[in-house]
């Protein structure tokens, strides 16, 4: 199999869909002439040109709820937001209209739309530009949200978002693009709603998704180096979310890290860790423990970025308070 | 289109009184108008009506004279290609688009046979099958989407070769256009060339703002030439002025997909929502309007043309009660949805 | 004391607060000529004119970032949301700009407004306007976030954001501004991050904030006649959050339910259960209810958004539940 | 201001040579622009060497080549009550505002001695004493911010019976003018005469998006007449020409609380950050653009008219390098803010 970069995974993931169906178009801020900010879209205007590959203005609210206006009569539009600090400004396009117009129309409408981009924290940017707001969108229902770390699972549930007859919000991260995995040459699809256990374990279970799993598979191979097996759960669907892969490791375990790079109150990772502390309340042996971003804005500086963020020392440590080892 | 003094100051609306030459138009044409206007108005009357008794609840914005503008517009165009999209003040835009009086008003009562099966009431008609897609509650956010349906179209004729574009009907209040979504996408529309019509229903008000109050510009027509596109002004008292302005803008954008931004007068004749008492204007004002009323426009007009009399009038206004009443009866028989529907409809 | 109504009560907060300070004025749609949606601020227009009470067009995004900028260089603007299902459209003010000034500048600048309006659900509205969004605001550091459920909290807790040097976001409740209670003649303030213990129990503790608070009241009575004695509180205050009073119940009642009538995924009640679970892990003898809305948009049908929303009944079965009496 | 041929294209900018009276102002008032221009490019040549350096990370948005701008507005204007917003390329109006080049390198560096204490960065130039609020990396959101603040001047003038309104200077590029946050604010100015100056930075680019290819339109004071404003077309390589034009404005903002909105046509020649190869453009373009260079035209019409010789810049030119090497050498030994800072400076 050939190891490929996340961002060519997710391009072939659009250039395929777009060579198989020719109501598939994708649209955001420099996606086309630029070819992305991120380079996810290369080669893909000079192949389809406008307007299946088309370049907007700086409307995040605009141009996103185009896109939903072209899913309600037949495309299937992928919008891209250079990044999801700039999608606050789309947020009542997609809460209000895609996440409800099916639900208004007594059904009779859907909305066949992905939009996507980079989450959370990039480097150097301060605050307006490092934020993980997954649990805005995890927070809304009628919207499926997943959020891959793999370049087979970024392919895969791309794929299958495209295909997807709701909107799909589809979370990469700014420094996960360059990361490179096998990918294979035949055609696959990863199904949405499936946790992947990325390592069995029967210590402790660490559980995340996105960019952070990258600190999870440290902290477990240090772990692993002190003698602790440490399960490790990719979620990659935050919405629906695959409570029983959960719960069955949990029960093997009974001591649970949950990482989340997002700030801790009101968040999609507080929630797991609310829902394991009560539907596994007789198997766990200790407080379910969260690994958040510091409750603060980003800084600058990067010292201090690096002191905000979750790391692998930080998941390390709450693996052992919930081993009762510190 | 309505003329403009000097200062640029409409004369339509309040100042002028209407004149409408009918005698050019087919007397059927003329009679679906008055018939789908009075459709509209009988409806909306019973609407208060059952809001009164608490069948309806809610908010509840009446159309009651506006009628004259959804369905010329409806008229002007080509529903079986054409899409319509406008805000909570649906009721006529449902109507017009050809939708079942029935399903409108027991989508009212929040049953079951209601359109969108109880779950989205007053302020959410749909209708996919005859291009009515909603009933937007959030004050300006139909005109993006709006703008994407004409873009799906543009999209359609462009890459899928469909052979003529669909336009979009984007209606929207005289308070809407200081939303930022439609200064988007009226630049969208402009520099991408779609089909669409973008409707300013300049009832004057939005809630108790007077246009002036909220707005540095009293005719909206002008901000066209910010987004290079034509404007236009109506006087959406008059079925004929809207039915041909409309019909010009809807032809400019289905042949050469140009957008057009148009401000028609209109008024309303009941407060904002059915909980308004709407101390915010005088009576004389809103008698002033009722004056110029668009039905008994066309009625008038059709009369003086020899094309209606009286008594045809009343028997149309007889059986359009009667088709009301249907309506009621047929909400009222209908079934509440079952309590576990609240998990459908959300997920395809 | 005088029993009055809540929208009374933020009324003299607002009226004494202008009276007090000039640079003290309120924004918002239909505030002045109108006097407010839901007649909060009747009689102010008359008695302080315009601009000090200031209608706006319907530009959520626009006036909020106006009120900042005030904000910014002297006012204490107070901007009105006519409800919180609009605020959608300024949250990339609120959150990129009321939240996050202080910090990007170092310290320099302050932003002294208050955020208000109703928040949740009212009747036969659907889906669009009967969010709860309490979650989005409680997740944003730099904001304080506060929901009174009583005339006196309303009134308190009113005037002390209005004197606040920090945003805060202030949510009141469409369907509660008629409840009367009493407030007295002399002035008085309520201070933020203080919870408030509404009923002592010790069997279980029941947990909530604004307008819900009136269904943990009505459960707690329900409960009595059943002989289960519950400690009811109000949180008043989510941003910041009194631990320490929820944390002192727990360790006395052992049992605990909260209630929060927001979605449930990112929720601030899942956070609240969250918190509770660790840190009260060896105190606990039940897992920890959450008690939150159905997670589906909410429908038009009466009946049906009754059975979405939370209710006396769903926290009378959370409490049994807890008790492992169900 | 700018002539226009008839089709409405503006002729300033890369088709016409800029020629600049200099004759009426007085020496030292242009050895102080000059000076202040030529303080900001060398400070962001230097930027862009320590960005190479890696002793400056993130994004890192230049101002080489729109120096006339913000200098001839903060000239324009009294900084002592008047007050400048811009967006992320930011550098050039904190200078421009007074602001010390020391804590604007040390911010860069990210040092506690920075403006922000190292918590803002490139983006983030605060200096609430010398009136520059920011430096804000959301396309468009200062400019509601920015009309706040211009409210909050009329309303201090008309409440707090304060004598002079102070005006709100808010700048931001081609690409923002779409952004709803545009619209919202430019009619709540119109309709509530707020004294502030609303400056397109127009350098053709909004990132690797050329003005026509997201723009309805090309020249963007056409879009005052649908707030109500006067609107005004400036060469932003002409500082003469910035000076008196957002000197009228402001005067029209300070004496009747009129706001204007001007689209000054400038360029960046620079790529939109440091990390962009600006490939999207012609070398020629550039070279055209450059040969109308800001700096340079206010030397040649200074030495033209007696005011400035060689030596003289020479000189100059060497003691601002000086002070910029300076700025850095304070950056370089300046302290990394403490990691317990992280909790500072967000609550009050
Ligand atoms: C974003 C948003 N803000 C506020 C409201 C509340 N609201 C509903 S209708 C309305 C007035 C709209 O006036 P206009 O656009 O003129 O339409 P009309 O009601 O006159 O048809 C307001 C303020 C809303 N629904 N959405
Ligand atoms: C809301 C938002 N969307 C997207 C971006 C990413 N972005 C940063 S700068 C920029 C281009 C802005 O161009 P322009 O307004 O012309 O300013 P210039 O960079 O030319 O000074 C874009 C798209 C952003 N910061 N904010
Ligand atoms: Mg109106
Ligand atoms: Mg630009």
């Amino acid at each position: 199999m050939a190891e490929i970069a996340i961002r060519d995974a997710l391009n072939q993931a659009i250039d395929e869909e777009m060579a198989r169906d020719e109501t598939v178009m994708i649209m955001g801020e420099e996606v086309a002439e630029y070819e992305g900010a991120y380079k996810v879209t290369r080669g893909l205007w000079k192949k389809y040109g406008s307007p299946r590959v088309l370049d907007t203005p700086i409307t995040e609210n605009g141009f996103t709820g185009v896109g939903i206006g072209a899913a309600l009569v037949g495309l299937r539009p992928i919008v891209e937001w250079m990044t999801f600090n700039f999608s606050i400004q789309a947020l009542d396009q997609v809460i209000n209209n895609a996440a409800k117009m099916r639900h208004m129309s007594g059904g009779q409408l859907k909305v066949p739309i992905v939009f996507r981009g980079p989450n959370g924290p990039a480097e150097y940017l301060s605050s307006q530009h490092s934020q993980a707001i997954q649990s805005f969108y995890a927070h809304i229902p009628g919207l499926k949200v997943v959020a891959p770390s793999t370049p087979y699972d970024a392919k895969g549930l791309l794929k299958t978002a495209i295909r997807d007859d709701n909107p799909v919000v589809f979370m990469e991260a700014e420094m996960f693009y360059a990361w490179t995995g096998e990918v294979p040459e035949e055609e696959y699809t990863v199904p949405f709603g499936k946790a992947a256990v990325r390592r069995e374990g029967d210590d402790v279970t660490l559980i995340s998704f996105s960019r952070p799993m990258h600190l999870l598979e440290k902290a477990a191979d240090e772990l692993a180096s002190q003698g602790i097996n440490a399960e490790v759960i990719d979620l990659r669907s935050l919405r629906p979310l695959d409570e029983e892969t959960i719960y069955a490791s949990v029960r093997k375990t009974n001591r649970v890290v949950v990482l989340d790079d997002a700030w801790p109150v009101a968040s999609f990772g507080a929630y797991v860790g609310w829902l394991i502390s009560k539907n596994c309340f007789d198997e766990l042996d200790a407080q379910v423990e969260l690994v958040h971003a510091e409750d603060v804005p980003m800084p600058y500086n990067h010292n201090l970025e690096l002191a905000v963020q979750v790391s692998t020392e930080k998941v390390i440590h709450a693996a052992k308070r919930v081993l009762y080892m510190e | 289109m309505a003329s403009k003094d000097k200062d640029g100051k409409s004369k339509s609306g309040s100042e002028t009184a209407v004149s409408m030459k009918v005698d050019s138009y087919d007397k059927e044409f003329l009679h679906e108008a008055l018939e789908k206007m009075l459709l509209i108005r009988r409806f909306e009357e019973k609407s208060a009506q059952m809001y009164g008794l608490r069948k309806i609840g809610g908010f509840c914005h009446l159309y009651n004279g506006q009628e004259a503008v959804a369905i010329a517009a409806a008229m002007a165009a080509d529903m079986s290609r054409d899409y319509m999209l406008t805000a909570y003040r649906d009721h006529g835009h449902a109507i017009a688009c050809g939708m079942d009086p029935k399903v409108v008003m027991a989508e009212l009562y929040g049953k079951i046979t209601g359109c969108s099966r109880g779950k989205g009431g007053s302020m959410h008609m749909f209708d996919l099958e005859k291009h009515m897609l909603g009933g937007n509650g959030i004050v300006g956010a139909q005109i993006p989407i709006a703008t994407g349906v004409a873009f799906a179209e543009m999209y359609k004729k462009k890459v899928m070769g469909e052979k003529e574009a669909g336009v979009a009907l984007c209606f929207f209040g005289d308070g809407a256009v200081h939303q930022g979504a439609f200064h988007e996408s009226l630049n969208l529309a402009g520099v991408w060339k779609l089909p669409a019509v973008y409707m300013v229903e300049n009832n004057r008000f939005g809630r108790g703002s007077a246009v002036h109050r909220v707005s540095a510009v009293e005719d909206f027509e002008i901000k066209a030439v910010g987004y290079n596109m034509d404007g236009m002004q109506l006087n959406g008292m008059s079925f004929v002025e809207c039915y041909e302005g409309i019909g010009k803008a809807i032809e400019r954008a289905r042949k050469d997909s140009i957008p057009t931004l148009i401000d028609i007068k209109t008024y309303r004749y009941k407060g904002h929502s059915m909980s308004d008492p709407a101390k915010y204007r005088t009576k004389d004002e809103l008698e002033k309007f009722k004056a110029q009323d668009p039905i008994e426009l066309l009625k008038a007009s059709m009369i003086d043309a020899g094309m209606l009399t009286d008594e045809d009038y009343q028997r149309l206004d007889k059986t359009i009660r009667e088709q009301v009443q249907e309506a009621v009866d047929f909400a009222e028989n209908s079934d509440e949805p079952a309590i576990e529907t609240i998990y459908e409809d959300i997920y395809v």
